[in-house]
């Protein structure tokens, strides 16, 4: 069902855990499916993700989004990560189900909160940064039967 | 291939070699088919014939009311919609339960869609249909009363012989879907006033693809599939003669070795609920802790999420399945274990594991490592864990 | 047993060894079942895709346009039943034809039941629909027009491709039942302008109690099987796995041999033809004279009734079917052969012989002898015979 590169950040997932005092953390949950994702940022002076961090509630397409997710933003500017799309972790997942890329999603939304709760602590702005929707659910197409 | 511990047993069964046995002769050999004339398709009409002796005696019921089809949810379907249409006169009210398979579920809101009624009745935190509740909904134009005789989830056996004595009482038909039950316990058609009685081939070792559908002589039925004269007039196509000789073999043995067999596995079962349940903590067990079909576990391990343990349990070489809705192609999780009371989240990482003949303490004993060490992993990445901990 | 001469393969035939081969692991060793999430279930998973794309190209159609059912019969049903309810907003007439397969007569009296209207196109002394009685059968509220592609009696093969470009021209869904043809012509759902396709495993050395029906992408369906969300959530059930293995691997087969095959049947079916309108008198040949199925023969043998022929062709080892009232359920005869205009009484002596791939010229020299001397005999037995030949 899951591409080799998805099984890999399942299995070994990549940067599972919390960050004590972190510049921000998000948490933010899929209605839809019931499942639940926390990512933690620690944001350097020049605005620089040293370090990132998550926990996942979910199934084993969320895990390994998440789990790719952290790889990808590290290092990033805030800038950067803000551009991190749900369609560029797939991609770097080698891809997921169809009925799985809602679960992507999460990730995405994750990055963002854990960046707007950075922005709210230390008082910035960060440009395209809109307040994160707690709950995500995207309407799929359902076919008519 | 590593060594798999198969534990899907309600979701299919393998095949057992004796049935494969059976049937393989009517593939390549006596192909004929029943309907025609020469001599050459009458082995394959005595062989339908002996299938449904052995389905019929089974159930207690006559050959005549065996009617096959091609498995549990054609037969769902066509009791349901057959009823609805042969009974409109009278009425246009059923009543089912909340916890019933989607081939119940799904047929009654198609027949809502055409005007009839249906009540779906609740069931108490074991997943047992509340029998006040029941006679309560019965009404004057109600024209069935559908029920499972077990629980494809959690298990649960309904007290199908008291409802079989409402319905008659009030001279309303009695369906129940028995996919999982039959051939896990002992039914008897007349005792328990069942009308009709839905069952499925691969779930009891026998193949995919066949099912039949019990229909108490008496009973005005119309047919689901429309053309030839096959079964009776009633459903139409080509016998799949293997199939039914393949499934007549597999009820023959389901029978003789039900009392040894269900015994075994119950006693594996308790085995594996009572370690799970003491080793694992924040566990509970979902469905009736005594009134269980006798190969079926099912858990819900708080803070953890139903695919992924399928998943990781599939890394260690098992096969199981969950509620959740993560593994199934809507996003809702299941039907029953939110019928039963269970919040969204704790329905989410529920763990059904169902028994076979094979399964040895050994199986069990591995299974139970690994869900040890696969909820512990889960749990420490588990933002709901966290925030409980923190919060004790 | 004595030698059988099997000649009744458009009853059913003899699921072919290399099917068998392709089918056998599913049952006991890859069993599990497709919806589950485990790796072992992605065998069978795959294994249905694996089916589905054979079968898709062999009809130049999508894999998403295959949905599997269990037979030609199922398929027939939910064709009509289901486009009846998805069109009937636009209007409640269909035009089907009086030599279709039961599947295909009794769902559309069953509709009419329901208040649909069906007009039932007439055919030509072969057999043949008429093209402009179907063009003036087309009505503003006209939703579905269903023709088979060859018909199971008589052999003949219809204009599909014109009747595809009638219907949409019009804006009307076409239908068209090929458990006939399927695997023994080409078929191209696009140049024939196929909406929906129905087809059946054992009647191409494939196993019973599967088919499928095609439905082209954005043709609006509704379930047939109410339930889980197989097929796309089109056609609930688990999946006969090995039923659909054993279809895909049929099909291939029937594809890469057809040239060859059928050539060959058509050269036999052609010397027994011959042989048969040459030396039995007062016989005919029912169906087109070319435009027929490559293995299909059908013969009237005036004063003949029809199952004695086949019961004493039994006698002979040979196994034929006839369209007498005598061998079917219902005592009419043949609708077939009263609709190409056969009186009763020679509809009442008609023999069906279809062939297959293991035919021999040797068998249809024996077949042939074996119909003169039984034919002779039965006539010598005939009041009818006795008064022709005292009037004469
Ligand atoms: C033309 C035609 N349609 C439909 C069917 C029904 O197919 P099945 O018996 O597989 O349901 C048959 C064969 O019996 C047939 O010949
Ligand atoms: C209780 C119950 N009813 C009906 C069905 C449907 O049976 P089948 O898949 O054979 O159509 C199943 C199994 O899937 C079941 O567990
Ligand atoms: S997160 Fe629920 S389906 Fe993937
Ligand atoms: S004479 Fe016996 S059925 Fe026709």
């Amino acid at each position: 069902m899951y591409s080799e590169k998805v099984m890999d950040h399942f299995q070994n997932p990549r940067n599972v855990g919390e960050i004590e005092n972190a510049s921000g953390v998000g948490t933010v949950g899929n209605a839809k499916c019931g499942d639940i994702m926390r990512m933690y940022l620690d944001i350097d002076d020049d605005g620089i993700i040293r370090d990132c961090k998550f926990k996942t509630f979910g199934c084993g397409a969320a895990v390994a989004t998440s789990s790719m997710a952290t790889e990808l933003v590290k290092g990033k500017t805030v800038q950067e990560a803000l551009e991190i799309t749900n369609k560029a972790v797939m991609e770097a997942l080698d891809g997921l189900p169809p009925v799985k890329v809602h679960c992507s999603l999460l990730a995405e939304e994750a990055i963002h909160a854990a960046l707007w709760d950075y922005a709210q602590k230390h008082d910035i702005k960060i440009e395209g940064l809109e307040k994160p929707k707690s709950d995500i659910s995207e309407e799929e197409d359902e076919e008519d039967y | 291939m590593k060594k798999l511990i198969y534990l899907d047993n309600a979701a299919t069964t393998k095949t057992a070699p004796e049935v494969m046995e059976a049937m393989i002769p009517y593939f390549t050999e006596y192909y004929g088919n029943p309907s025609s004339v020469y001599d050459f398709a009458g082995i394959s009409k005595k062989a339908l014939d002996e299938s449904r002796e052995t389905i019929a005696n089974a159930l207690h019921a006559k050959e005549n009311e065996i009617y096959f089809t091609a498995g549990g949810s054609e037969a769902d379907n066509w009791a349901l919609k057959a009823t609805a249409e042969a009974y409109a006169a009278k009425g246009k009210h059923i009543i089912t339960t909340k916890i019933e398979h989607h081939a119940i579920l799904h047929t009654g809101e198609y027949l809502e869609k055409l005007g009839y009624e249906v009540t779906y009745l609740d069931v108490d935190e074991f997943g047992v249909v509340k029998l006040d509740q029941l006679k309560k909904a019965i009404r004057p134009d109600t024209i069935l009363i559908s029920v499972m005789f077990a629980n494809n989830e959690i298990g649960t056996i309904q007290p199908i012989k008291e409802i079989g004595e409402i319905a008659h009482e009030q001279g309303i038909l009695f369906h129940t879907d028995a996919v999982q039950a039959f051939g896990q316990v002992p039914i008897d058609v007349d005792e328990y006033h069942i009308d009709m009685l839905s069952a499925s081939g691969h779930k009891l070792n026998g193949p995919k693809g066949i099912g039949f559908l019990y229909i108490r002589k008496g009973v005005k039925i119309r047919s689901f599939v429309h053309g030839g004269a096959q079964e009776r007039k009633r459903r139409a196509g080509t016998e799949n003669v293997p199939g039914i000789v393949g499934l007549g073999k597999a009820v023959e043995l389901a029978v003789n070795t039900m009392e040894e067999r269900t015994a075994k596995e119950k006693e594996l079962r308790d085995y594996l609920i009572d370690r799970v349940l003491k080793e694992v903590p924040y566990t509970r067990l979902n469905g009736h802790r005594t009134n269980r079909l006798p190969n079926n576990a099912n858990f819900s391990f708080q803070f953890v999420e139903g695919e992924s343990l399928l998943i990781m349990l599939d890394m260690d070489g098992i096969c199981g399945s969950s509620g959740s809705a993560c593994t199934s192609g809507s996003l809702d999780p299941s039907h029953v274990l939110l019928a039963i009371g269970l919040p969204h989240e704790i329905a989410h990482g529920s763990l059904r594991l169902t028994l076979s003949a094979e399964t040895t303490k050994e199986d069990i004993d591995f299974v139970v490592e690994s869900i040890k060490k696969i909820v512990t992993k889960l749990r420490s990445m588990s933002p709901l864990y966290e925030d409980f901990i923190k919060q004790n």
